[in-house]
């Protein structure tokens, strides 16, 4: 996609979305769409370390609730506004990411993912017990009063949640087709050989782990503005973490646009489930979906595209 | 067509065919039908359509006939803001109460008094405690001071003995509800000015519990008030039976104790354990209507994968539908500002007794009952749908038992 | 010409107890062309691992270019001017055939590579192996033989002053080892010290001006390619005695 | 309030905790250990032996661990054929790593779903006449809750070791691992060996699940809490090495039973992640493994 095509696309997105606060009203879309939106942002981040540089996080959620929590102990502490906390909370999901990217030094693989489990849990047990920011019991953020000029905080927090999105995709693409993207491209598919064709390996995938870690937390921060109520359950949803790899898979997790194309799929699909049918077929759509693609499609609906574009099947 | 037309004439005479035809009542909710809570949720479902057919029976509501609108929130906090802007905004609800437990409660309520709507909650513990909203009705008897109140009964009956006991230990899972109901405890214990000898909290996923059990036997203390969810409670029981736990009074805030298939597995392991409930088949506890909407329930619920009986959540999943419908039968009228002012001053007849609110939208005076195992056999599920089982022991005007004292296993 | 490039000293390598490297120090002049034989397990991989900073001797130093490299990691070797090829080809396999190239060309050749683009670069690289039309194409879905070509052409577009091939021409044709020797003569006649590792006798032999022969983690001989023939030590190390 | 008693106690409930864990870990050291294939569902397998036992055991008042035993040569087809479908779909194309993992969790969502669907999620619990029964020497106590399911998992463990060391297959299973030469020389076909290797490890979730209902209730979905854990012993024992999964699994057992009677049992769960973390930081190849 050419440069000038692309933001431009973003530029019409984002005026499609202030567009749709002036003229729909009902809460509900919005409510809707913000889930959405938070598993695109959550996708894109994983893949930016998952799909572009090949380290699987099972952490997600953990990434995800520092976020949170950032914004629930510094809304106590100083009662910052929301765009000072995103920022926190982006400056604290990315420090923990460069401490992620240093395990990577010593664990390849699976040992990696079993870290970054490992690590969530370790996560959860701190803000279990810490009850400055109500422990297990969990916290009240009382949503402002104030929405600037939309006419409920859930329009606001939507349009902040878009930016965010667009930012994040911009930030993946711009990684992706680079020549970082092709540094973290060698590191996925061979690290030995990619630091003997002189790719820093231990910097780019320092990149990698904080702008993910980063990513999350800023997907993260609004959540307690939007819930109203954040305890540690709903904060390290497995859900999150599970929904923030099967999108770039289902998606395809080479390219950019893999991870947003699969959270737009799987994400409106929970949310049409979610009224229609019942909950328990969310979770099943989401595992059977997984499972089907990346039996079929191994390289996702991108991959899917592309084969079927050069018209030969392999 | 004007055999159509005469047909609907003669129909008119009937209330109940006018509550046919009618645009119906609209009670909107989100409701945990999977997840962690589902099997309480589904329950309460149960008991609400129970409601609603009831009330359809008998002509509906103002002659309009009630229907349920609701959404599963799979126990996900995060889900509710949608369901109820969806409810609200696109299913256009005339009436929303809540779903079941604080944390699907709490996430509700912003958009609920954005809207200024009527929102009776079902079992949330001081869910209204932030956000002190005048139009919340909590039909959980906790009481006005809900966290306080949760364990007072417990306290009470401890300190009524002689000598009174000083020692207390005082343990929680890590989780809202236990957090919130061991946080109360301890502050009774530290008005009555016992001595706390345990006071710590363990994660819900614990396999083992008798490391925990041990560790409060090795403080020695006279008093163990416990807060947790199921499968906390059923480890810590056995862990206690086989440990063979010492102290006088043993037990308070365990949830799950009230469900017939843990009595039934773990039947005379519970026997002397006091514990909370809200409502128990006996004498003192029968009010006008619960007996017939339980025979409805068990009924309903064979083969839903659901507490058999219901003593404990049903009924007041039906009762907060009551107090609604009584409301709008009252007020004649679906404002919720009338509705809202109704519901604080009146006082309601339901299936769990008299409700009257007091100002936080919690019960005026606590019914949180304290009940005692008694004479529980070994594996039989039956015994427990009747009286005699589970004694209530306070508050006073319920009393159908005194405590057998000290615990004994 | 007779300029000192690399300078190895003592170095030793030890897996558990397996001693892989004993204490091996040689020299490299720049320009030169050597050959290191040695039978299998004899410790030539390992030893440039050790070089190329894919593994770190446990004990001795390594001097490029009179540096002292031997604790710095492998990138910096590769910027500094040390490329290897890999024995079992490891390309990268997600990208293209020219991205395997651009990949050193803007890491490790970077700001040594002129103001030309690298893709023009990697073609022209690419053309002096023959995979020119093979350009566009996944690496994954090459030949065993097209695989050993791109891992030889990777290590050139790293623009090294030292190249290390690992047994480029393990599995090729007599007439596709003469054109890689060709290409590696090639290289070397524009300055490029060449470091080969093969099994192939014919190729070491025409190819090298000096042959080291490693055996057990030590050198056991050194020289010209026909004084090499005639050592007992390497006749018993390879056939065995 | 430290004291001998309290401290034998704790250590012994840490035995019998960890003894457990280790029959929760074993399939996983079989199939994560040895055939590197990553089954981050091999738990939700236990919650369906778990199943299995309470629905045999409510309906025809089985002995749960019998039904354990009973379901595992079930479990071992079941093992077999999700081993062909991954193998086609993922080691024969080479996408084992990635995909291969993303296909597991997909996997155990559609068993907990299932399950969900099928059973709800209420806590289910299983009747024996042992449960409740509690064996004294002296001042320590062994309830039989803790110590069946410790001596079944610890026969478990001693019949696999003894299986993979000292039969044909159980050395072929191993060489699939280790050493593909010495597998080509036995004239073994390497995905029929994996095959059952993986159908032994599912196996072994038949019998895991009957132990953990006999300890406490189950729903659907507390396979979770048992991923982390067992991925955890595996590492710690070094992958693949069954003594050394055993010792992994006492070990951690013991560190949460001291931390939850001496420290506060809600830090528990980071004190045991902890050591993971440390451990994989510190000596990647684990506590038994080989460098």
């Amino acid at each position: 996609m050419k440069s000038t095509v692309f933001w431009g696309a973003l530029a019409t997105i984002f005026a499609a979305g202030l567009a749709l606060t002036g003229v729909v009203q009902n809460e509900y879309y919005y409510n809707a769409l913000y889930l959405i939106l938070q598993g695109t942002l959550m996708a894109v981040a994983w893949n930016v370390l998952g799909g572009f540089t090949g380290y699987v996080n099972f952490g997600s959620a953990g990434f995800f609730a520092l976020g949170a929590y950032t914004t629930v102990a510094l809304n106590k502490a100083l009662g910052l506004p929301l765009p000072l906390l995103i920022l926190v909370a982006g400056v604290v999901g990315g420090l923990v990411g460069v401490g992620l990217g240093y395990l990577t030094l010593r664990l390849k693989g699976v040992y990696f993912a079993i870290a970054t489990l490992a690590m969530s849990i370790v996560i959860e047990t701190l803000v279990v017990n810490w009850s400055y920011v109500g422990g297990a019991k969990g916290s009240y953020m009382l949503t402002p009063d104030t929405h600037l000029w939309f006419d409920s905080y859930i329009q606001m927090l939507f349009v902040v949640m878009l930016l965010l999105t667009l930012a994040a995709v911009a930030i993946s693409r711009m990684l992706n087709s680079s020549r970082l993207g092709r540094g973290l491209s060698a590191i996925r598919d061979d690290e030995v050989a990619a630091e003997c064709a002189g790719v820093p390996t231990l910097r780019l995938k320092l990149v990698s782990t904080s702008v993910m870690g980063a990513m999350m937390g800023v997907a993260g921060a609004p959540f307690p503005y939007f819930v109203t109520f954040v305890d540690p359950l709903s904060a390290f949803n497995l859900f999150i973490a599970v929904n923030a790899i099967a999108m770039p898979m289902i998606g395809g997790t080479a390219h950019w646009i893999g991870p947003v194309i699969g959270a737009l799929l799987l994400g409106t699909t929970q949310e049409i489930v979610k009224v229609t049918i019942s909950s328990e077929m969310n979770v099943l759509i989401v595992g059977v979906m997984l499972v089907a693609f990346i039996t079929l499609a191994p390289q996702g609906i991108v991959g899917l595209a592309r084969k079927l574009r050069r018209g030969r099947p392999k | 067509m004007k055999f159509r037309i005469l047909l609907a004439a003669v129909l008119t005479a009937f209330s109940f065919a006018v509550a046919a035809q009618q645009k119906p009542i609209k009670v909107g909710f989100s409701m945990a039908l999977t997840g962690g809570l589902a099997a309480g949720g589904k329950g309460a479902l149960i008991a609400m359509e129970i409601w609603r057919d009831d009330v359809n029976k008998r002509g509906g509501l103002l002659g309009r006939p009630v229907e349920l609108v609701y959404y599963d929130d799979a126990t996900q906090g995060a889900n509710v803001p949608g369901i109820y802007a969806k409810l609200l905004d696109v299913d256009k609800v005339d009436l929303v109460v809540s779903g079941y437990g604080t944390n699907l409660i709490v996430p509700a309520m912003p958009i609920i008094m954005r809207k200024k709507l009527v929102f009776p909650a079902l079992f949330g513990l001081a869910a209204n405690e932030e956000f002190k909203y005048d139009r919340y009705f909590q039909i959980m008897p906790a009481g006005p001071d809900p966290k306080l109140d949760w364990s007072r009964g417990f306290f009470d009956l401890a300190m009524a003995q002689n000598p009174k006991p000083k020692a207390i230990a005082i343990v929680s899972a890590d989780d809202e509800f236990a957090l919130n109901a061991a946080a109360g405890a301890r502050a009774n214990a530290k008005k009555l000015g016992l001595n706390i000898v345990y006071d710590k909290t363990f994660p819900p996923a614990t396999t083992d519990y008798s490391p925990i059990v041990r560790a409060i036997q090795a403080t020695n203390p006279e008093i163990i008030y416990v807060a947790c969810y199921p499968p906390n409670s059923v480890g810590i029981v056995k862990s206690a039976s086989e440990i063979g736990l010492k102290a006088k009074l043993f037990g308070g805030g365990m949830v799950g104790l009230q469900f017939a298939a843990i009595q039934q597995n773990l039947g005379p392991l519970l026997n002397n354990i006091v514990n909370y409930d809200f409502w128990v088949p006996e004498p003192t506890l029968t009010f006008p209507g619960v007996n017939e909407f339980l025979a409805k329930y068990r009924v309903a619920a064979v083969g839903k994968g659901v507490d058999p009986y219901g003593h404990y959540l049903p009924p007041f999943a039906y009762a907060y539908l009551q107090v609604l419908g009584q409301s709008v039968e009252a007020t004649k009228g679906l404002d919720h500002g009338k509705l809202a002012a109704h519901m604080q001053k009146a006082t309601f007849d339901t299936v769990v007794g008299k409700v009257k609110f007091g100002k936080n939208g919690e019960w005026a005076t606590t019914r949180t009952l304290q009940v005692q195992f008694r004479d529980v056999q070994k594996d039989n599920l039956e015994q427990f749908s009747g009286p005699g089982k589970r004694v209530v022991l306070y508050p006073k005007e319920w009393k159908s038992g005194n405590l057998v004292y000290p615990y004994k296993q | 010409m007779s300029a000192e490039l690399l300078r190895v000293t003592n170095v030793g390598k030890s897996f558990g107890g397996f001693v892989a490297l004993d204490r091996v120090s040689l020299r490299v002049r720049a320009g030169e062309r050597l050959g290191l034989i040695g039978p299998n397990g004899s410790g030539k991989t390992t030893l440039i691992n050790c070089i190329s900073g894919a593994l770190y001797n446990d004990v001795g130093e390594i001097h490029f270019e009179g540096r002292d490299i031997t604790r710095l990691p492998p990138y910096v070797r590769a910027r500094a001017g040390i490329a290897r090829s890999f024995q079992i080809p490891k390309p990268f396999r997600s990208l293209t055939v020219l991205e395997n190239l651009q990949v050193p060309l803007e890491y490790a050749a970077r700001g040594r590579a002129g103001a030309r683009r690298a893709t023009d670069e990697a073609l022209e690289m690419l053309e002096l192996v023959g995979l020119r039309e093979r350009a566009h194409e996944d690496s994954a879905g090459l030949t065993q033989v097209d695989m050993r070509k791109l891992e030889l052409a990777r290590a050139m577009a790293a623009k090294p002053r030292l190249l290390i091939s690992d047994e480029a021409m393990a599995g090729l044709s007599s007439t596709e080892v003469d054109e890689v020797l060709g290409i590696l003569r090639r290289l070397n006649d524009a300055g490029i010290t060449v470091v080969m590792i093969e099994h192939i006798m014919y190729a070491v032999m025409r190819f090298s001006e000096r042959v080291i022969c490693l055996d057990a983690g030590q050198i056991i001989c050194e020289g010209t390619p026909e004084s090499i023939v005639q050592d007992a030590g390497v006749q018993r190390a390879y056939l065995g005695a | 309030m430290f004291s001998a008693d309290l401290l034998a106690n704790a250590v012994v409930a840490g035995v019998l905790l960890g003894g457990f864990y280790a029959a929760v870990a074993i399939g996983l050291a079989i199939v994560f250990g040895q055939l590197d294939i990553v089954n981050i569902a091999h738990p939700a397998f236990v919650i369906v032996g778990a199943f299995t036992a309470y629905i045999l055991n409510s309906r025809f008042g089985f002995d749960p661990v019998l039904v354990g035993l009973l379901a595992a040569p079930v479990f071992f087809i079941a093992g077999v054929l999700l081993y062909r479908i991954y193998f086609i779909a993922f080691e024969r194309t080479g996408q084992e790593s990635l995909s291969g993992l993303a296909f597991f969790f997909g996997v155990m969502f559609i068993i907990e779903v299932s399950l969900i669907m099928a059973y709800g999620v209420d806590y289910r619990l299983v009747q024996a006449d042992y449960i409740g029964r509690v064996w004294s020497i002296g001042f320590v106590d062994f309830p039989l809750r803790m110590l069946v399911p410790f001596s079944v998992s610890a026969l478990l463990t001693a019949g696999i070791y003894l299986y993979l060391s000292r039969t044909f297959l159980g050395s072929a299973i191993q060489a699939v691992a280790q050493d593909r030469l010495a597998l080509q020389l036995m004239g073994a076909d390497p995905v029929r060996i994996k095959q059952w290797a993986f159908g032994l490890g599912i196996a072994t979730a038949a019998i895991a699940g009957s132990l953990l209902i006999i300890i406490g209730p189950v729903e659907p979905s507390v396979g979770r809490q048992y991923i982390g854990r067992a991925f955890a012993i595996v590492v710690l024992g070094g992958m693949g090495s069954i003594p050394g999964m055993f010792i992994a699994a006492l070990i951690l057992g013991i560190v949460e039973s001291m931390v939850s009677t001496f420290a506060g049992p809600s830090w528990s769960p980071a004190v045991a992640f902890g050591v993971l973390a440390l451990t994989l930081a510190l000596r990647p190849a684990g506590l038994f493994g080989r460098t």
